[in-house]
């Protein structure tokens, strides 16, 4: 603990933060232009170019929006909250928390849009915001385990005990998402009515070119959206390292120097 | 692996031990969690009055919700318990074995949960007047579904506890989860009432999974839960 | 040779605040250390992380041989912390508690009795809930549930708050006692003179801040078998 | 009594900024109580099958139970905060008006609740499709029974406060004596939704005998309460 | 001419035990009285009862002229309190507790700084949960509160647990203040060392049992004036 390492080490932390200090890279400048574009262009398709539907009209352009952003947001990012899960148990780095944290928060704004544009979308179709559907209330009960694992991370600032618990917060979760699953399947399913579906199956080709394209839009915006999202914690990380570095050296100067 | 699993019910008998004999002598279980759930099944006589005809129906339902609050409460208890006098390092200090603990825990809230149970059938027995036909069924379901909550009830207390807002995190967290018990629960039950027994095992095939995922990933998970700082 | 106790650079964060903002130390085997500072100095947080209840942000530390971030479990079976609250089941009777650590120690049976005969507890309150002990009572049987685990290392967080005067004469005796028999003891305390007379060795720390790697000052050196 | 008065609501003012700045600073209403009571509703869409078409006359009752179980939630924590350090002590040994602190801890407990019950219409209205005709009952009804709930909440959160088994003791004390509020906020709600709000003003005026007969018993008892060693 | 503190043949009952046995104390204005005695005398439970926290179950008493069963709201607002629980409310900053205080006593704007000018307390600290300070910290905010709303009456149980040395010193300065300014002070402690020093008087308190109806040993008998 010599005076010029003393000196040295923030200079140096100081260097790698400015690299750091942006949460982009040319990688995912590119991807975000490409996701910009999906994503303009996906909602041109669906939201002007793409024909009205023969019974619902105007309001199957929610269609294009609210499947993608279930699928992004249930299956994608409830999937990346296990696999971060998982890997923080298993590994213990910060590494595998933010991921699950990160896709977490993303999937928990994506199942919430769910709910929104299917909500707005029932009401001209079904005549109603809300359905005891097995999906619907899956993605409600999902919405709320969401939530629940932000309350952990919130709950609690030591970063080790907050990785642990919602580490396995998140693994009980993404594994009670299948039985809940089933569970409201089976629920409904016994007396399944076939008025929950009012799409034509028969698709037109630019309602079905529309849709596919919007899927993958989704996908990608999701992911850049991740990768952003992630750098962002991880910054903040990077950050309280910086602020415990300063907090140690302004606490050490509270010693008074031993000869 | 043998001393481990020797460890471990030693360990899980120490803390059951523990556990029901603090249980036995403050008695809260016996003398406000069973008011507790009574009242609760009054209230929800209140609510869904008007018409009588529906409450007949709905009672498996309002069993399940009443067991489900129950469970919260006795569950806090458990971990109120440990709290009392220094937040929980006891447990950890002891250096007892995680598996261990986490069924022994469990099987005390267990204990506790399946005596209010029968407590509180025969108190909707009485109240909505419901016949208890089908009784196979109604008691492999209650088993498992106990067993399920119990598993899932104790893993939440342990990720609550400690933090300075468990009152309000624990609920949040456990009452989704157990979503397919509530289901699973209410629908064994309306099965075997209504004699369509077939319907019935499958609902208890969905509450026994649920009970053995449960507690497989409770045992494995609850070592990083005590190891918190 | 290893000491029992070993940090380097320890560094424990509490909050975002770096309670131990680095702590060196070295105990040996057999040493009564006491731990000395001002309030906030961090000498709780360091007992917490001998005892593996506190985790290590930074630097390292062994206890007893094992590493204080991967082999915790290890390390609390084999320490008795005492901090500044009791950690007692108040629903249980003074001789339950007791026996509750004894059993999680695997420690002989009629150890607890032998303890509670140790301390001099009453038997008044053995059979009395410990809700309704006073608090120096609460305090002796807390050090009586650190005493049955017969630990290879002593924390003890200001052991001495709120035990009479005859009470914190059995408790010197009681440690000059363990580490006779092999323990090793770390003291947290202000009370100096007391504490000063019991101890083999002072360290201060101020402002999370502890440098501590002397020897002995007797010159012996007790050592541990590393596991 | 000039003098007595102005202490009072001086007091009250105390308290309840108190509370507000300690919810404030912890966020716990915002962050876990609201989801809970969300999911509440979930969970009784589960145990009354949504299919039988009762779930939606059963609509004000279910809103009923969700807000009292919120209550108890939020005066729970309100007195948690007190006990957190040394077993209510503190607020007695202040000597404040003990009328002032009834009122100050249930206007804090009143604002939480109130802001939870706009978010749980809102959800209800939603997840169960209820249309809000007949406001004005709607609002009055639930004013007087937010009120009356709250004035009985705090009350006897201060006669559970400090005995060890506060948990359990509060809800097996509570929902008793809200059973009226309960009848009454479920009758007025249901009346209004079906468009007859003569009936609906009659429950109002139930709603309101209550809430006024807790909080002045309130100011009258909390004394002896706040007294008890 | 009535002493501030004034008991009769006391009896406080917990939980059916009779924690005091009959307590005959009479405390002069200005006095500072040690109270003294082995664990599970009674000491605790003799401050609680003069504080208007415990009840009599029988024999009488009267504080500050006030009598302990009827009255007991009128003490409470005269007096401060320490027990061995701090009474803190934990998320709020140190500063925001004693300002609760101040204000529930109604006293002058700006008294709270001034009180945590007094005691030293560093501005780091103020504006932290009290929730994440240490035990030495806490323990002198909760003096902070008890300062901050100059009681007639000062009870103190063990309040020099967990106090570094500089606090303790900074503490008895306080009281000596307090004395001088027309207070009374009745200290629970076993460290007799410390405590003696500043005591103008020892009583002791053994099973329960209290018997000092002396006056002040200088001789001068401070007064109060019945209200
Ligand atoms: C609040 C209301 C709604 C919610 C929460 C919701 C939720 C979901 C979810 C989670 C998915 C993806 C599930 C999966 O693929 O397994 C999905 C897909 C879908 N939703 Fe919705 N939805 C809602 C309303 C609606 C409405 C009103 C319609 C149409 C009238 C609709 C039509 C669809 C269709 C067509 C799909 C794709 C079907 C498939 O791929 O199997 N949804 N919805
Ligand atoms: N709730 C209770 N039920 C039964 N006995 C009790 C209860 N609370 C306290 N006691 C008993 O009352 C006696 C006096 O307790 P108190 O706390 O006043 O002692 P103390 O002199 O302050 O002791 P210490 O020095 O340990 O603080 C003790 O013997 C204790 O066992
Ligand atoms: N949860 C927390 N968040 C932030 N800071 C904390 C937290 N817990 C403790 N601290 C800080 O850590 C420092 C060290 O605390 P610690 O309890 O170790 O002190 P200590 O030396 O034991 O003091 P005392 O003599 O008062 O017991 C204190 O300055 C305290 O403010
Ligand atoms: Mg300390
Ligand atoms: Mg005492």
């Amino acid at each position: 603990m010599t005076t010029s390492a003393q000196v040295e080490t923030p200079r140096r932390r100081r260097g790698r933060n400015e690299r750091l200090a942006t949460t982009s890279s040319r990688f995912t400048r590119a991807l975000g232009v490409i996701a910009l574009l999906m994503g303009a262009s996906a909602l041109l398709l669906a939201l002007v170019i793409s024909p009205p539907e023969v019974t619902q009209g105007d309001a199957v352009r929610l269609f294009y929006l609210h499947v993608p952003l279930a699928v992004a947001g249930g299956y994608l990012g409830v999937g990346l909250l296990a696999v971060g899960s998982i890997g923080y148990l298993w590994k213990r780095t910060t590494f595998w928390d933010l991921l699950a944290a990160s896709a977490a928060e993303l999937a928990l704004i994506f199942t919430a849009l769910t709910l929104l544009t299917g909500s707005l979308w029932g009401r001209p179709v079904w005549g109603t915001y809300w359905e005891w559907d097995p999906r619907l209330t899956l993605t409600a009960v999902l919405f709320v385990l969401l939530i629940g694992y932000r309350a952990m991370r919130t709950a609690s600032v030591d970063p080790q005990l907050r990785a642990r618990r919602s580490a396995v917060i998140g693994l009980l979760a993404a594994a009670d998402v299948p039985l809940i699953r089933m569970s409201v399947d089976w629920w409904r399913g016994l007396h399944q009515t076939a008025t929950l579906n009012p799409l034509n199956p028969s698709l037109d080709g630019m309602m079905l070119f529309t849709f596919f394209w919007s899927m993958v839009s989704f996908a990608v915006l999701f992911l850049w959206l991740l990768v952003h999202r992630f750098r962002v914690a991880w910054l903040e990380e990077q950050l309280a390292d910086r602020a415990l570095d300063e907090a140690i050296a302004q606490r050490r100067a509270e010693a008074p120097q031993t000869p | 692996m043998d001393r481990g699993g020797l460890l471990m019910w030693r360990d899980a008998l120490l803390v059951a031990g523990k556990d029901l004999r603090i249980e036995f002598r403050s008695k809260i279980a016996l003398n406000q969690i069973a008011p507790f759930a009574l009242v609760v099944l009054l209230l929800f006589a209140f609510a869904l009055d008007p018409d009588r005809g529906f409450l007949g129906e709905a009672t498996p339902g309002l069993f399940w919700i009443t067991v489900l609050l129950s469970t919260l409460l006795v569950v806090q208890r458990s971990y109120a318990v440990e709290a009392a006098d220094s937040g929980r390092d006891s447990l950890r200090l002891t250096g007892l074995d995680p598996a261990g603990v986490f069924l022994g825990k469990a099987a005390a809230v267990f204990v506790v949960l399946a005596l209010l149970e029968v407590g509180l059938a025969a108190g909707v027995r009485l109240m909505y007047d419901t016949s208890l036909r089908g009784w196979p069924v109604l008691v492999v379901a209650s088993l498992a579904a106990t067993t399920g909550l119990v598993a899932a009830g104790t893993m939440y207390g342990a990720l609550a506890a400690g933090l300075r807002a468990r009152e309000t995190l624990l609920p949040l967290l456990f009452l989704p989860v157990v979503a397919p018990v509530m289901i699973g629960g209410t629908r064994a039950f309306a099965a075997a009432l209504d004699g369509s027994s077939g319907e019935g095992w499958r609902w208890c095939g969905l509450l026994i999974t649920f009970a053995v995922a449960y507690v497989a990933l409770g045992m494995l998970l609850f070592e990083p839960l005590l190891e918190d700082s | 040779m290893e000491p029992v106790i070993l940090l380097r650079d320890a560094v424990t964060v509490l909050g975002g605040f770096p309670a131990l903002a680095g702590a060196d130390l070295d105990v040996w085997r057999g040493e009564i250390v006491l731990v000395s500072g001002p309030n906030g100095a961090g000498k709780s947080t360091l007992l917490r992380l001998c005892a593996g209840l506190a985790s290590l942000a930074k630097g390292s530390g062994r206890v007893l041989g094992f590493d204080l971030v991967r082999q915790r479990r290890e390390i609390r079976r084999r320490v008795g912390y005492l901090g500044h609250a009791n950690g007692l089941y108040l629903e249980l009777t003074a001789e339950e508690n007791v026996r509750f650590w004894a059993r999680s120690a695997a420690a002989p049976a009629h150890d607890d009795v032998a303890t509670l005969d140790r301390l001099e507890v009453p038997t008044r309150w053995r059979s009395l809930a410990v809700a309704h002990l006073s608090a120096g009572q609460r305090r002796r049987v807390a050090l009586a549930c650190v005493v049955v685990r017969r630990p290879d290392i002593w924390l003890l967080d200001e052991p001495h708050t709120g035990l009479d005067g005859p009470s914190r004469d059995l408790l010197d005796g009681v440690l000059r006692e363990a580490v006779a028999a092999g323990a090793t003891v770390l003291v947290a305390s202000h009370e100096l003179d007391r504490s000063a007379a019991l101890a083999t060795r002072t360290v201060r720390i101020v402002g999370g801040v502890l440098s501590s790697t002397d020897e002995p000052s007797d010159g012996s050196r007790g050592t541990v078998d590393v596991a």
